[in-house]
């Protein structure tokens, strides 16, 4: 007996293993699931050709986003490597009217909502506190501070509820976020009222340098359950299953079946965010092991299987990342910056006497600055 | 004209915005049928549905952030903090997302969240039911912080924090609830501001400020000042943030001493920043450096000593001495 | 589909039919539960009986507390009543090493502890913000914020794990309880930190006002396996059961096994405190089922039918029950009064510039009474 | 005498502590293999153990209660928070628990917690990683708060806070993180006192008092001011509660003039106390009201725009010129 932070644990959170709901396997064979097979009947070869565009995509996305910090057009950037299938498996099952609350990881989510993709930069390039109007793409600005915005969903939720609507607010967040206990409150409202929101979590295996065994010694998808949710443990790498369970937990929620947890197994391929350097605490046979799972690589293979990954196809798909990648980068070159008095902007709603009083004084300030020197601009 | 105690004036003043406004939704822990520990939602249940008060389960941190995604679908919750003390869980919710979501979305979501919070001592309770937190709210931007101190106040404000697009801290007096007086029930609330302070008693010599549970206190003691022939001008403050300074500065440019008083512990309490912004403002008009009578710098004590926590009548005369210059307790104090 | 409050649900949290350890039935038959009975091999007849006594000692000083209440000589008084066999059953498996850290209802647990009775008393006269000394009793003075103090005791077991003791902590917490954030980071600590802790939930159906089916849907139990804690749900009327239960838990923590869940399902027979009115929420055909199932009446019918439950026998518990109670009052009006610089004492445990100033001044001002006019008595 | 980093001073301070005394235990995120997102705790899970420097799950109120717990049982917990925003969801523990369990029980219990900040700005940080929570602390009876200013201080303050038996907050500011200085490792730190102020530059016209981060600003300040002919006298508080005000009083009684800085809100902020406090203790010594520069009443503002948040050497010397009843930006106005 001892005190020790434990690091990993037989079938514990970071196994992959048993009681995973996959369709494609890593090397891209399609597998029957009984229960879920009908949930993407729909999905044909041009569908899957589709989500695939999509990851190739927001992997381009997320590459030249982490080139731009590199460049130092970026302050920070937090890559989504790896978790593509995640998140437009989840993303794509959505409705334009259900809301997505998530942390600042989920910019495949955005672009499901149809982001404007600057908006995506605003923030990571310190030009605004966040991107976009919640409202225009029924998906909140990222939070931040960590498991937060799945009390945010539920309670848009209940509202849901109370409109008599049936939208369903979907929150987002990682394995480290299901330490806190706003995660678990906002999984005891959630069954309490039954509210339609589905708690997607991303298992990536890492919070920053902590791996998932030390937040948690079964596996996550097991949580849920205990707090009276039913829930579901998916291959996070797979689009095709990841699209299949949020169905079925969309559909349950829209016909008043309540909340879903939904873990998805996956695995943050690059650091936690461009200022982080993972090779201080993660072994590379780990990332090896993983890459041999890559969602894009085993959709390439299925496609390919299917007939489907020819040459005219993968130029389509790298022609449109291409654009967006260039629209991307033209996007964040161009912003334009703030005014210094945009600081005193949006606090409140309605005229503070305390807050106008000090903007007065500070444009005073800048002003003196106008008056006795030429100008630096900043007023 | 009715007459209602402070408690029924919240009451009363809460159905008027339910029935106003379908989006109004109260919150909390046991508000439902048993009517909130303090029953200031007693029947609202009853009357307006268990989809309109919730009843909800115990969790602050809960209660809050739910409370801010229903504000993100439309709603204006109404959430009842059970006491004081109890709204720390919900800190973070409040700080980092209440006050903040509409600064971080650039005025694209409201926030249109009132926090009710029955708040002070004095009714001889345990451990963490007689806190006055205040401090933390006013010192938190994005947040308004009011407390009324009297029947007609509670009700018109309570509309007002309701109707606000900004989120309100409503800070209730909660050792006054049982105070009676005339509230007019049809009066409109639009009609007031809910930041403005309120001189309850004119006076010349010396100004009083105070707010929520200690304006009767303070009123009080303007009588016991004046029939000593010291007239004491008070002000409640209504608004703890912002802080409506014009009142406060136009009755010290009179006056030329101010005398703070509030339960809150001193070091870092409202009472701070009230000197020092007054002393800013009218620096040169000042006969004396404002005097501040507060809790001490303690957790909040058991009941048997509560009171020589709380400012009372008598602590504050001597304050009102202090700044006079008259014999006081400090008399002689190499200061 | 609408938004309300769910009171009771099939099934949930608030039934206590299936999967309850029960070892004397409710009317007193002792019934094999074989993975329990030999954890209680040991008490025969003096030990039940000793336990019995336990009982009716705890229900008479929670009533003579709650007349002193009545009497204006207590502020307030939360009573246990209905709770005794829980609370005497787990008191009185621990070890005067291990710790226990509880919220404001455990009155018969601090019993067990061997806390002065008086001690009990302080807190709600209002002589002071506790009653006694935590490591006098290795039990911490009650907890009002709800759920914290599981936290503590999860923190108490890792130090108990770095020192390699084998002491357990056991924490005591409601079923409104369950609800709290911290509640559920305690487990994660435990279970991540495989912590010797005991949570022991007292799900006495009742948080104030609002039924145990508003905090979950599911049997409390249920939530910690999910967090890799085994749990255990146990008839908290049942004090051989109670007893039982806490052993094993013991057992697993002493040997290194790490943390329990144990969910005592009792009853809050009386009001949440002398300040509240159940009439106001609940209805009495429930307290009538719940008296039916007393944790005194039957280990009275189980004495009985093991002929130990005689006169001489009944006649020595009322004496001692009485000399209790006559203890608890005296202590209670015996109190000293607290001095009025004692507001200052133990803010720190050094000197502290701002209060020492404060402290002064408030004595010169109590003193400028005594100087002006005849003292006052406060000085 | 090594010449160390400001990080660096503070992670041989925690060395030291660790090394004499096997009761100090280091909690916190990512502070093991990673040794924290700043690398405070570098190598120190290697040289002590994983039993001794907790990687914790990601919980913050997990972390400040578990550490009560720890205290309970006779250690010293060191808990970082890993940035000044991630504070609040421990902030119930901080302060219904951490500050009041020794007077709870009546000084039966110790709680010798260290809780190790980073805080303040300047470092083009999305939001949540640039704050200034001390004035929720320092209002908060129970609880000491600490600030240095520079590596020495930086290194002796750690190891005086966690041989304290009241719980402190050790204020880190991280954008001088980087900053070098002379640190005598050999120092005895029970030898001063980490409660009182210093002296940074002396001066006769103008008292400046700072702390944390704003310290070298504030000497820059005064050496444009001394370019200029005024002399500022600088104070580095260093303990923000309780504050040394006999130190800064000195100081005031021979400047009359006094100026206040910090990154925090202006509202409510330590400036509001300080400048109360030495109002009342030298109000007849003033010629001047106290003139605070501080950051506004607004969430701390992506970085684009921080600069003109945070108090800089201008706005500073603004403020040396409105106390000194120089031109100033707000000459002219009514006050
Ligand atoms: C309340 C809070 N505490 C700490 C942090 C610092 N932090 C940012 S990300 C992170 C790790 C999150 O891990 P996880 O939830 O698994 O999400 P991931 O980054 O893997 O997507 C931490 C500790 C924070 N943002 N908020
Ligand atoms: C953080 C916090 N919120 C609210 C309260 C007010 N309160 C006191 S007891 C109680 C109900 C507790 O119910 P439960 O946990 O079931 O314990 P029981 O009283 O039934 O023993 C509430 C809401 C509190 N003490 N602390
Ligand atoms: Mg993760
Ligand atoms: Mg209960």
């Amino acid at each position: 007996m001892a005190l020790k932070n434990i690091e990993s644990v037989p079938g514990g959170p970071g196994e992959t293993g048993s009681g995973l709901i996959q369709l494609i396997t890593a090397d891209g064979v399609r597998v029957p699931e009984p229960a879920y097979d009908a949930l993407v009947a729909d999905i044909d070869g041009a569908a899957l050709q589709g989500l695939y565009e999509d990851m190739v995509v927001v992997r381009r996305i997320d590459s030249e986003a982490t080139a731009l910090q590199r460049q130092g057009e970026l302050a920070l950037w937090p890559p989504l490597l790896g978790q593509e299938a995640a998140q437009i498996g989840s993303g794509r099952a959505l409705r334009s009217d259900d809301f997505v609350f998530s942390s600042y990881r989920e910019n495949a989510v955005a672009y499901c909502r149809g982001v404007d993709l600057t908006d995506i930069l605003r923030v990571w390039r310190g030009n605004a506190s966040s991107g976009w109007d919640p409202y225009a793409i029924n998906m909140a600005t990222p939070q931040v501070i960590i498991g937060a915005q799945t009390l945010h969903a539920t309670g848009y939720a209940m509202g849901i509820l109370n409109d008599g609507d049936d939208a369903v607010a979907v929150t987002y967040f990682g394995d480290g976020a299901t330490s806190q206990g706003d995660v678990n409150e906002a999984m005891v409202f959630a069954a309490s009222f039954q509210a339609p929101v589905i708690f997607f979590c991303q298992n990536n295996h890492w919070a920053i340098s902590e791996p998932v065994g030390l937040q948690a010694h079964v596996p996550i998808a097991n949580r849920a359950p205990g707090f009276g949710i039913p829930s579901v443990r998916v291959d996070g790498n797979d689009v095709l299953a990841c699209l299949a369970v949020t169905r079925q937990a969309l559909a349950r929620a829209r016909s008043g079946g309540g909340p879903t947890f939904i873990e998805a197994v996956t695995y943050r391929m690059g650091p936690h965010t461009t200022a982080d350097d993972p090779t201080r605490y993660r072994d590379a046979n780990e990332l090896e092991d993983w890459a041999a799972k890559d969602p894009l690589k085993r959709l390439e293979a299925h496609l390919g299987s299917l007939g489907l990954f020819d040459e005219a196809f993968t130029a389509a798909v790298k022609a449109k990342a291409d654009a967006v990648a260039a629209e991307l980068r033209a996007g964040c070159l161009g912003m334009a910056e703030p005014a210094p008095s945009d600081v005193f902007k949006h606090v409140y709603s309605t005229p503070n006497s305390w807050l106008d009083r000090q903007q007065d004084h500070y444009e005073r300030y800048l002003s003196s600055f106008a008056d006795s020197a030429s100008s630096d601009g900043s007023s | 004209m009715s007459t209602l105690t402070f408690g029924r004036a919240i009451n009363a003043g809460l159905r008027r915005a339910m029935d106003n406004d379908p989006k109004v939704i109260l919150m909390g822990e046991d508000i439902g049928k048993l009517g909130g520990v303090f029953r200031i939602t007693d029947g609202l249940q009853k009357d307006f549905g268990a989809h309109r008060v919730l009843d909800t389960p115990l969790a602050e941190a809960g209660i809050m952030g739910t409370a801010v995604g229903m504000a993100y679908r439309g709603y204006r919750p109404v959430v009842e903090i059970q006491f004081d003390g109890f709204i720390y869980p919900a800190f973070d919710q409040i700080v980092c997302q209440v006050a903040k979501i509409h600064y971080r979305t650039q005025g694209a979501v409201k926030m249109p969240i009132t926090i009710r919070v029955p708040f002070g001592g004095g009714i001889g309770s345990p451990e963490h039911h007689s806190e006055s937190p205040e401090a933390y709210f006013t010192h938190t931007s994005g947040l308004r912080v009011i407390s009324p101190s009297n029947p007609q106040d509670a009700y018109t404000m309570i509309q007002q924090a309701i109707s606000s697009d900004d989120p309100v801290l409503y800070f209730e007096p909660k050792r006054r609830y049982h105070v009676k007086g005339e509230v007019d029930e049809g009066s409109d609330p639009a009609a007031s501001s809910m930041e403005k302070a309120r001189v309850v008693t004119e006076g010349s010599d010396v100004t009083l400020v105070t707010y929520g549970p200690l304006v009767p206190t303070a009123r009080d003691a303007a009588v016991a000042a004046g029939d000593d022939g010291v007239s004491v001008e008070v002000i409640d403050l209504r608004s703890l943030a912002p802080i409506d300074f014009e009142t406060v500065e136009a009755s010290v440019r009179k006056t030329g001493r101010l005398v703070i008083t509030h339960e809150a512990a001193q070091s870092g309490g409202l009472g701070a920043e009230i000197a020092a912004s007054i002393t800013e403002r009218c620096f040169y008009h000042l006969e004396h450096a404002p005097v501040r009578v507060t809790g001490f710098d303690i957790p909040y004590p058991y009941s048997k000593l509560e009171f020589h926590h709380l400012p009372d009548l008598d602590r504050i005369l001597d304050g009102v001495d202090r700044v006079l210059g008259r014999p006081n307790s400090l008399s002689g104090l190499e200061r």
